[in-house]
């Protein structure tokens, strides 16, 4: 029971949470928030006996991702502006998705039943083995480096892809150009354009206009 | 219906966590808070398949075989792992790729940079 | 980005080594308690990333060069990726750890579940770093003519 | 040792090697490790399409047995697609070297190539695997090391990089989906593996069923650019470096939807109520719209690699429509139709990228005034190419035509017959646009040169779809084994 009511207070919480990023602008805020939602479900994976997971979406997931929204919000801007289009077909695609997601969840095995199918056919020779045979005692170890160890290959190479795909983004030398193919390539604006209250008539686009202006006198 | 929702409550939260993890990617125009609900979406489908891996009673699946446990399923835990692993790597790439846009585009609101890329084609079209 | 608060730089200097160490523990005992290669590759970037918030990314990039940090980033994914081809060599399948070890197949898998294990460990610590170095150098002159470029 | 592990070998082959091409100092011997490792990659495809008898073979990564452990299956639609893949990227490669040299920074290529290698990787792994799961991890390697290729044509132009953030954030919408729809099939069923989700689904809870198979067909139709949530498409492969356009272009949404039917036809092959109702009432309509909106938008597109990018979400749609049909003729025109036109579109984007690239700047219909006579070579081989896809006799593109159509008379869907020719003979008219101002019209320009490096591997594709237009033999046989491999020769 007491298992029940702590996960309830933090579903809660993480409900509350994902609410407050909806309405909040303040960008610091949006991201610390997510830090906080990430954590409590960090709680939530112990609380539903998945520590592996939890210690891992509490270095990642609360860890690095708000690290790295951090290190990038320096140079964003801080506010979100209010939006200005029509929401109504989101809400729409939610609320299908939604329907669907209902009535599907409330025909599966119900939460906790040891005789769901999910624990009967795969998982058990898992965890028969794993310490018998391989003597690991952590059988998520073991599924993870053998069992599915191919998947886990696959997933050293995505965060290896990501490292490459930032590397190339962010520290490699092909820069922005800015849309005149006759002009010999701009630099990343080395005056970055500020997170200014007019945003239109920012100095990239401004220069851009002169050039188009320029352009079309000539010709 | 109340039986329903005694046994199936922890699924349906975690429908509703979805849904506004989906609702804030689809619908807001800032990049970033884009990636946020992004991340509040995939976290919601990890709660998920972990929820799905619950066993009443059980433990973790760290076996000790002198006591006579139940264990949880092991094998969502894995899962999620690799996609806790996938979800970092897209959120990097998509704050990279948001840093640069800022600074090509002066903003990393969709409606702005919007109009500045319909403003290169009007560029290219005078052009040619 | 560079603290000058004495009580960070001296916290910093006393946890740096407890935190990787507690990394390497993370790291290896993964087969007996929660952890492995993904917690302990985070565990061990932050201990560098708190050093570079504390110190500064000069010291950083001097205590752990970028070039050297971006090659690990292949290495890991090496040591993983060579493990299934000696098992090949070994006339198993691809990452058939029983094959590692043909008089004992559990000793095998003991010894895949390592090596992979480190391999990831490797790879996610850099991977890591990698992009913090390239999230904080990015727009600044200096990081991108050093080593910024990795 | 070699033969016994030649599936496994495909996949790890390209992956492994782009880790290592991204190391290299330079770019030019980065693209001679990447042309390396496309080939040995091909020749594998090859081997693996021609020794056996083809009989469906399982190889267990891990030495762990299927549902346990996962699976690789090399069976006649993976090894089609495999072969696709590779000989499309051994082309791609080849023109890339002097694309890649003149788009991006020197000190840069040699991780574009990684980057390059790791796409070819994943979708490779894409097609052979065959766990529900590992799916998804391929689908992810590919769709990040993609999205980092498509950005990197900022340095070209910076449209490139939103184009790359959509295509980022909804292709992890839609890796999302698949996930959810994956986590239902596995709760009611308490497997990953492919076979035996096909040999459990039909015994278990219905509702989580439907719902499993609607969120992994729609998350598959985003990744796949199928209508209506194409809309990432035309960007991305607009304003990608125009090597990397050919590349994807010619094989990434292939294999999405190659996906797609795996996960109908043979996944939930044992429940043929509910996929022929998804079939005739979802992605047959959906397929018919994408034939007209893209072949439309196509007409009114100035920019040539947006043209194409629109007139691919019209051949997506015939390929998807030909699996919607469902017979085991229509199945295999599919795939007669894949092959063909990932012949087809590489070559047009590679001749669209050659001409980019000598004339400057961005090929619209007026920057081609009279090109066909400034670049002969470039030019004839994208009207061969060109000829392909509306399908002129005598090339790769009537050889689909035929199929299809004979396909949809076979099931007695005259109408649809009716569509597809109507909607073939729309897609004359962008072409006849583009022909005619390409060759028709004086030139005016300077004299332009042109570069065997370039011309020469699309020059290999445009013959290609001549000689598979006329000897098309082994494309039919294969995509016959093909069709009868993914339904499992339930039809």
């Amino acid at each position: 029971m007491t298992s029940v009511m702590i996960n309830l207070f933090l579903v809660s919480l993480m409900v509350v949470i994902a609410v407050m990023v909806v309405r909040t602008h303040r960008l610091f805020a949006v991201i610390v928030m997510s830090g906080a939602y990430s954590l409590i479900s960090a709680a939530m994976f112990v609380n539903l006996d998945a520590v592996d997971v939890a210690f891992t979406e509490a270095a990642v997931g609360a860890g690095i991702s708000t690290v790295l929204l951090l290190a990038a919000m320096a140079r964003l801007p801080a506010e979100e502006k209010p939006l200005k289009t029509n929401v109504i077909g989101p809400l729409a695609v939610v609320a299908i998705v939604g329907a669907l997601l209902v009535t599907a969840v409330v025909d599966l095995p119900a939460f906790g039943s040891a005789d769901a199918p999910a624990h009967t056919h795969v998982a058990p020779r898992y965890l028969a083995e794993s310490d018998a045979k391989l003597h690991i005692p952590n059988v998520v170890t073991t599924v993870l480096a053998s069992y599915r160890g191919f998947d886990t290959l696959g997933e050293t190479i995505v965060i290896f892809a990501a490292g490459l795909g930032v590397l190339l983004l962010l520290a490699g030398k092909t820069k922005t150009q800015l849309p005149d193919y006759s002009k010999p390539k701009t630099a990343r604006s080395a005056t970055r354009p500020k997170a200014s209250s007019s945003p239109k008539k920012t100095r990239q686009s401004s220069a851009k206009k002169k050039k188009a202006a320029m352009k079309g006198s000539s010709s | 219906m109340l039986d329903l929702i005694a046994s199936h409550w922890n699924y349906l939260i975690v429908v509703v966590l979805m849904l506004i993890g989906l609702y804030i990617v689809m619908s807001r125009q800032n990049l970033v808070k884009k990636l946020v609900g992004l991340s509040i979406f995939q976290t919601a489908l990890f709660l998920f398949y972990i929820t799905l891996g619950r066993i009443d009673g059980g433990t973790a699946p760290i076996i000790n075989p002198d006591v006579d446990y139940v264990y949880s399923n092991p094998l969502p835990h894995v899962l999620i792992l690799t996609a806790i692993v996938v979800g970092v790597a897209t959120t990097a790439l998509g704050l990279a790729l948001t840093l640069r846009i800022n600074d090509a585009f002066g903003s990393i609101e969709e409606d702005e940079i919007l109009a500045a890329k319909a403003e290169d084609g009007l560029i290219e079209e005078k052009k040619s | 980005m560079m603290s000058s608060n004495p009580v960070f730089r001296v916290t910093t200097k006393i946890l740096f080594a407890p935190i990787i160490v507690y990394g390497l523990y993370v790291q290896f005992h993964g087969d007996f308690g929660p952890g492995g290669g993904f917690q302990a590759g985070v565990i061990i970037a932050a201990a560098f990333i708190l050093y570079g918030l504390v110190f500064g990314m000069v010291a950083l990039r001097k205590l752990a060069p970028p070039r050297i940090v971006a090659l690990f980033m292949a290495i890991g994914v090496m040591i993983y990726g060579g493990v299934g081809v000696v098992s090949l060599l070994n006339g198993g399948n691809y990452l058939d750890y029983n094959a590692l070890d043909h008089h004992d197949p559990a000793h095998g898998q003991h010894l895949g579940i390592l090596l992979v294990e480190l391999g990831v460990g490797v790879t996610v610590t850099s991977v890591m770093m990698v992009l913090f170095f390239a999230f904080a150098g990015y727009g600044d002159p200096k990081a991108e003519d050093d080593g910024g470029q990795g | 040792m070699i033969m016994t592990n030649i599936p496994g070998l495909i996949v790890v082959v390209p992956l492994l090697s782009a880790v290592i091409v991204a190391l290299m100092p330079s770019g030019g011997v980065a693209w001679v490790l990447t042309l390396l490792a496309t080939i040995a990659t091909f020749a594998l495809t090859v081997i693996n399409a021609t020794t056996g008898d083809g009989a469906t073979v399982s190889y267990a990564l891990g030495g762990w047995p299927p549902p346990w452990g996962i699976e690789f299956i090399s069976d006649g639609a993976s090894r089609l697609m495999a072969l696709i893949i590779s000989f499309l990227s051994v082309a791609s490669t080849l023109y890339a070297n002097v694309l890649i040299k003149k788009e991006i920074h020197e000190k840069d290529q040699a991780r574009v190539y990684g980057a390059w290698l790791l796409t070819i990787g994943g979708l490779l792994g894409l097609v052979m695997t065959g766990d529900a799961f590992n799916l998804f991890v391929f689908l992810e390697i590919s769709s990040l090391a993609s999205v980092t290729l498509v950005a990197m044509g900022a340095g070209v132009d910076r449209r490139a990089l939103i184009a790359g953030y959509n295509y980022l954030v909804i292709g992890a919408i839609g890796a999302t989906f698949y996930v959810i729809g994956v986590g239902f099939c596995y709760a009611v069923t308490g497997t990953l593996n492919m076979a035996d989700l096909a040999v459990r689904l039909p015994g278990a809870t219905a509702a989580p069923v439907f719902v499993g198979l609607a969120f992994m067909v729609a998350g598959i139709m985003v990744k796949a650019a199928a209508f209506p949530v194409h809309m990432w498409l035309p960007a991305a492969y607009g304003y990608a470096p125009s090597a990397v356009s050919s590349l994807l272009a010619a094989i990434a949404t292939k294999a999405s939807i190659y996906v797609l039917a795996r996960v109908v036809f043979t996944i939930f092959g044992g429940l043929p109520d509910v996929t022929d109702l998804l079939l005739n009432w979802v992605i047959l309509p959906l397929s018919v719209m994408a034939m007209f909106a893209g072949t439309i938008l196509a007409i009114y597109e100035h920019d040539l690699k947006k043209l194409l990018a629109q007139s691919s979400i019209a051949q997506i749609g015939y390929i998807t429509l030909a699996f919607a049909i469902g017979t085991t003729s229509s199945i295999s025109a599919g795939f007669i139709h894949m092959a063909n036109h990932a012949m087809i579109k590489g070559g047009l984007f590679m001749a669209v990228g050659a001409l980019m690239v000598t004339i400057g700047k961005r090929v619209t219909m007026s920057s081609i005034e009279g090109l066909g006579r400034a670049m002969p070579w470039t030019c004839s081989a994208m009207l061969v190419c060109g000829l392909s896809l509306i399908g002129l006799p005598l090339t790769a593109g009537f050889i689909s035509k035929i199929y299809l159509v004979l396909a949809t008379l076979d099931a007695g869907m005259n109408v649809i017959t009716g569509l597809i020719l109507l909607s073939s003979a729309l897609s004359v008219l962008y072409l006849w646009k583009i022909v005619e101002v390409m060759w028709m019209r004086p030139y005016k320009g300077k004299a332009l040169a042109e570069n065997i490096l370039i011309y020469g591997p699309l020059w290999l594709v445009a013959i290609a779809n001549i000689v598979f237009g006329i000897y098309a033999k082994p494309i039919v046989d294969l995509a016959d084994a093909a069709a009868r491999a993914i339904t499992g020769g339930a039809l």
